[in-house]
């Protein structure tokens, strides 16, 4: 099962499956003869982002770059969150009810703030998608270095580790399964919280495309975006298995 | 009275007590043992044996008595010691080698200083050819050894070690065993060793201290005058038999007298 | 066709009716009808379904709702879209929205100065066209760029992140006065851009035509309502605010846009409420024909001008 | 430290760093003459949301259902994806590619949909809750099913363990520290998430307060019904802690 | 030939090989079991006798060979078997009573019952008053005594021990050796047993099997002729000393003739 065409082999369930749905979603738009702008049929949805191909494209570009600063902005926010929160049980105790209520502030709220903080170049767009995804990652990343088992701190301990040191042997590593775990979680987030970001402000993405077509009513065309958003997501998810494997080999099971 | 004593030994433990919540494990532990020498410990399974190494080693507190290293208070220090604990604890993360890599890298050692001090170690610890495996791919006896070789790579004053041949086979025990004794008085080492088994307590230290059941306490002390470098030839030597048996009469009495506190 | 899609309201005297945005002074004859009693007199039992994100037009196309609350805007774009409604009143009869600067920008005293300037939007396919013709026509180039915002459009303006955009002048210009920082406004039609129908009543056209007595009695109930808000506004202002306990906060800023409604907006030229004209649907609608922005119910452009008649109706309304 | 006392004690450092925040924020109002609709001060915040208690109260008790029914959905779903997964690799294959690509549909773009085909009641909520929801929960679980050890499993096996055995005594425990890290993520999102949903359709509940007032230009009545969310939020958080006490209390550290 | 071979045997084991990818492990295992015999494997470390459990318990594939139990064939069967690892693998989420009833459990034996049949080993074990104690809070000792009462709780036909008494203290593990040659007749149970201890070995067995070091297979076989019931005065006899040399020396030949393929 190794190689390309054991990676495609693995990958037909999903296939089958999106295959079979399309079809039912195809055969009951023709049969019901539902308005194209409640329900496209799969088909239209296609030829039409196919013929739209160019925009759409354009507009993808800056959502990429959007989620990309976005999420390494959150990637850095995380773990110096939970790095923090680690070694210091005040902040632990002071940060976590605030980490928990950030992420209850309804975006839809706060965005004007962001405007006027921040303007509407990239900046209030990495707050939104940072503040949509640094959560899981930090929450994640937390939890993993507490679960350290205690003889392997004392192990360390006993080899006159400092704090830090323990942290890098024994915490860090150990941490990596939740890590990734936590990791698939937040780039999931990512590309719907950079669409989400450019609601609050953009000239030009995924998200503004969607909004304007919607206002066309061209649902087509709007699921035809909303399909290039989840290819992109699936790509960044189906990466991290990839940037695990390289990091840490030995969180995977055989 | 304690520091004047202290400063003849390397280490002195001195009244040392320690209850899990409800359960009193330690009940008073007092012993010295001199620079380089070599102390067994043997006692019933569950006594206290490992709770002691924790406290000695500084990882847990006691909940009374000290610890003296050089005559100086080292109670909760662990810098004197390199410790072995009863489960191996190899990191799945690093392979063979940067497991047994770990104390010196802790230590500031550069890593391709460290991999070649633990390098060496491999062969004479017969785990040639497994330095880039990892710890899973590695039978029970093989991470018994490396967890050693990781330990006395440290080059820590005193090594305290908890069962450290217990995986072993005879043959491999014994070859584990010479290698110790060898490279111990070379390096001054003082060494306490954690065992069940009498004939290698007998067999590598100056003195096997015997400890009582839970709550345990130093119960006896059998001193081994066998001449040193010892080999195993003197396994069959009358005296050998002779100290063997005092140890193993002493482990039973205790035992017996503490069997109410077991159940 | 029957609606499709959605569950088809449980007796003919049911009329559900979606709305474009939460509770406001363009909703008033909705809700003081409601007040009042008249839908029940008219033996219509009328829910007013609570705001959502979906679009009044869909849902009323798709049989969601009988009734809903639009815009000539999004209506044109919709039923170029192929969407089955027709527009059974007019609520506005005059845009309600305009371009708007801060007051104190005083390097902005007409559109032609909006040149180079940045527009905040809301992702409305129709706004672009729209500005450029504006400021083309008061002797500008008609060269800006676009931040879509949504919402926060106000708040960009008032902190200087944007130059101009196009609030309701009886709520957000209302509310920019309140609060003191007052603003400019720049009236489409001023500038010889086709009027239109800032807010219209819209119906299902298939249930339009199987229920001719109950559209009849609803647009007549509901004309009624529109006809108190322009008469006594005061009163129109009080009903709404009963209607909806605990929506509005600023109670002034209710009654002062329900006042400015009824002075301006509500009427027609010959003082009667509701109307809608051929010329005004040709105009506005025409426009967006030809400027290209229209996509037909299969994907292709619209390039020439539908029979706009057919896009509204003003029989239901009472005879004058 | 054990009792109220204790409890009240672990939780200063955070209430210190809210007091802090809030101290500089009133200080900043006040030194600025920021206008209200763009920046309330805390004060007026607390004294307004005070005032409009009753209303709020009364638009907090339908969110909070509507969380509930919403949570309990996404809980179910999440676990049954989860179990469903791994016990059938075929299943994962399949399913994997489709979770991620659910999280992506941005729910602006699908709201429309949902409310012609579930029309105005409690279903397109719950629905929204769970789509919000359930991935955290199913990720955290199928990662936590996967990270058995081999070890553990074979000992079950050679018992005579069934696969479905196998699971309950030994999966199914092992997994509950990853369970308990994904509930913590998926409940914080899940206030949130029902405040998402009654934008897509809703009479009462703390989305509609928030979305008119916010439409009545009334910003400190918006952050007071932010405030009352994040409490909700940080108090079901807190409320996880708990439940891992009873139902795993060997899965938290000493 | 084979089948006939079976049907007087509990248990044949033939030709068994396997590899971890290029690492042969087994190197083709035979020999067989009668019904009710005690069977000790000794070698060296690292050999592959854990292996060797993991296929004949069925629970790694043979890459060649198979596993015959009462004559037919059970390659790949886990039921004639009550397998005690290496590891304990104690569970962090059920408490020691729990953990010794697991495999009852799995058996659909009620809770109840299982408890109760599970509880009345506590106090031979030494486990009494830990019943609700949770695994962190045992000895090293403690813990494999747990796995083990697990393990024969389970009362299956065939009893797979990889170093049951390892981690105990030499009275204790001569208690649990006593306690499980005196049940062990009573139950009729076939018992294989991997223990490093020849002593042990020659204890409890009827046969000693000697493997040879990695690629494993059968070097030698000792027939332990002493009487049963056996008791602790045995070990003093000549008899026992002869045995004990004979398989010590097979063990040492062994390992001479494969130390090269252990670096
Ligand atoms: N899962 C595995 N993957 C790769 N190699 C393995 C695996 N399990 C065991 N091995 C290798 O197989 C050999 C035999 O291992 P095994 O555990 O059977 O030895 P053993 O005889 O039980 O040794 P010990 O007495 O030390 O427990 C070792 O060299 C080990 O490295
Ligand atoms: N963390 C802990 N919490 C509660 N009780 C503990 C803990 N650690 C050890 N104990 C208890 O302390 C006693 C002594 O344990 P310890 O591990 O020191 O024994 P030991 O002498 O090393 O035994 P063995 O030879 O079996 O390893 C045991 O009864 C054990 O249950
Ligand atoms: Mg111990
Ligand atoms: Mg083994």
């Amino acid at each position: 099962m190794t190689g390309a065409l054991g990676r495609l082999r693995r990958l037909t369930p999903a296939l089958v499956l999106v295959l079979v749905g399309l079809a039912v979603w195809q055969w009951y738009v023709t049969a019901s003869a539902v308005r194209p702008q409640v329900l496209p049929s799969p088909l239209r949805v296609l030829t039409e982002g196919w013929a739209f191909r160019a925009q759409i494209w354009a507009n993808a570009l800056p959502t990429l770059q959007v989620t990309a600063v976005g999420f390494a902005v959150s990637l850095a926010v995380g773990w110096a969150i939970a790095v923090a929160v680690d070694f210091s049980p005040w902040l632990r105790r002071a940060l976590t009810p605030l980490l928990v209520a950030s992420q209850t502030l309804p975006i839809i709220a706060i965005a004007p703030l962001l405007i006027i903080w921040f303007g509407f170049g990239l900046a209030p767009k990495v707050v939104v998608i940072a503040l949509v995804t640094f959560f899981p990652i930090a929450v994640g990343l937390i939890e993993g270095f507490g679960r350290t088992d205690r003889q392997a701190t004392n192990l360390l301990r006993s080899m006159g580790a400092s704090r830090w040191a323990q942290f890098r042997y024994v915490r860090l590593p150990g941490a990596m399964p939740s890590f990734f775990t936590a990791l698939r979680i937040g780039i999931t987030y990512a590309v719907t919280g950079a669409i989400f970001a450019e609601y609050v402000g953009a000239s030009a993405g995924l998200g503004i495309f969607m909004n304007l077509q919607k206002n066309s009513f061209r649902t087509d065309l709007v699921l035809a975006a909303v399909l290039v958003t989840a290819l992109i997501s699936v790509s960044l998810y189906g990466l991290t298995f990839l940037v695990q494997r390289l990091v840490a080999p030995w969180s995977r099971r055989g | 009275m304690a520091e004047l004593k202290g400063a003849e030994h390397k280490l002195v433990i001195e009244g040392l007590r320690k209850a899990f919540g409800p359960l009193p494990v330690l009940d008073g532990v007092d012993f010295d043992v001199a620079p380089g020498e070599f102390v067994a410990l043997v006692g019933p399974s569950g006594c206290g044996k490992s709770t002691l190494f924790d406290v000695v080693a500084g990882l847990e507190p006691p909940d009374a008595g000290r610890v003296l290293v050089d005559g100086a208070d080292a109670t909760g220090r662990v810098d004197p010691f390199a410790y072995m604990p009863q489960r191996d604890l190899l990191f799945p993360w690093r392979t063979v080698l940067d497991n047994t890599t770990l104390g010196l890298e802790v230590a500031g050692v550069p890593r391709k200083a460290a991999r070649a001090r633990a390098g060496e170690l491999f062969e004479p610890f017969g785990l040639a050819g497994f330095e880039k495996a990892r710890p899973g791919e590695l039978s029970g006896g093989m991470r018994q050894r490396a967890a050693l070789l990781r330990t006395v790579v440290q080059d820590r004053a005193v090594l305290l070690l908890d069962e450290p041949f217990g995986a072993l086979d005879a043959l491999t025990r014994i070859d584990m065993q010479l290698w110790l004794e060898g490279v111990r008085a070379g390096f001054g080492w003082t060494v306490l060793l954690i065992t069940h088994d009498i004939r290698e307590a007998v067999f590598l230290a100056d003195r096997v201290l015997v400890l009582g059941p839970r709550p345990t306490s130093v119960r006896h002390e059998t001193v081994v005058d066998l001449p040193r470098p010892r080999d195993v030839s003197m396994i069959t030597q009358p005296r050998f038999a002779e100290l063997e048996a005092e140890v193993l009469g002493q482990v039973g009495r205790g035992r017996a007298a503490g069997a109410d506190s077991e159940h | 066709a029957a609606p499709g899609g959605g569950s088809a309201a449980a007796s003919p005297s049911t009329v559900r009716i979606a709305l474009d945005w939460t509770p406001n002074t363009n909703h008033t004859g909705l809700y003081v009808a409601q007040q009042e009693g008249w839908f029940a007199e008219a033996g219509l039992d009328v829910q007013i379904l609570p705001y959502n994100q979906t679009s009044p037009d869909t849902l009323v196309s798709s049989g969601a709702a009988e009734f809903g609350v639009s815009f000539q805007n999004s209506f044109t774009f919709s039923k170029a879209a192929g969407a089955d409604i027709t527009s059974v009143m007019a609520v506005l009869q005059h845009w309600g929205s305009a371009i708007a600067v801060r007051a104190d920008r005083a390097d902005i005293t007409s559109p032609a100065d909006l040149d180079g300037k940045v527009y905040g939007g809301f992702g409305d396919p129709g706004e672009e066209p729209k500005m450029r013709a504006v400021i083309r026509n008061a002797g500008g180039r008609g060269e800006f760029s676009t931040v879509s915002l949504g919402t926060s459009a106000y708040e960009a303006l008032y902190a200087g992140e944007v130059d101009f955009t196009e609030p309701f002048v009886a709520w957000e210009g209302i509310e920019a006065e309140l609060r003191g920082e007052p603003l400019r406004t720049f009236a489409y039609a001023d500038y010889g851009f086709p009027d239109a129908y800032g807010v219209v009543l819209i119906g299902n056209s298939p249930w339009l035509a199987a229920h001719p007595e109950q559209a009849a009695a609803f647009v007549r109930a509901a004309q009624r309502g529109y006809q108190l808000a322009a008469d006594d506004p005061a009163r129109a202002a009080q009903l709404l605010e009963e209607a909806n306990p605990g929506a509005f906060s600023e109670p002034e800023l209710v009654e002062r846009s329900q006042a400015m409604l009824s002075e301006r907006y509500l009427r027609d030229a010959s003082g009667r409420v509701g109307t809608q004209t051929l010329e005004q649907w040709s105009g506005y609608s025409g426009f967006l024909v030809d400027a290209g922005v229209l996509t037909g119910p299969d994907g292709a452009p619209v390039t020439t001008r539908p029979d706009f008649s057919t896009w509204f109706t003003t029989q239901y309304l009472a005879q004058p």
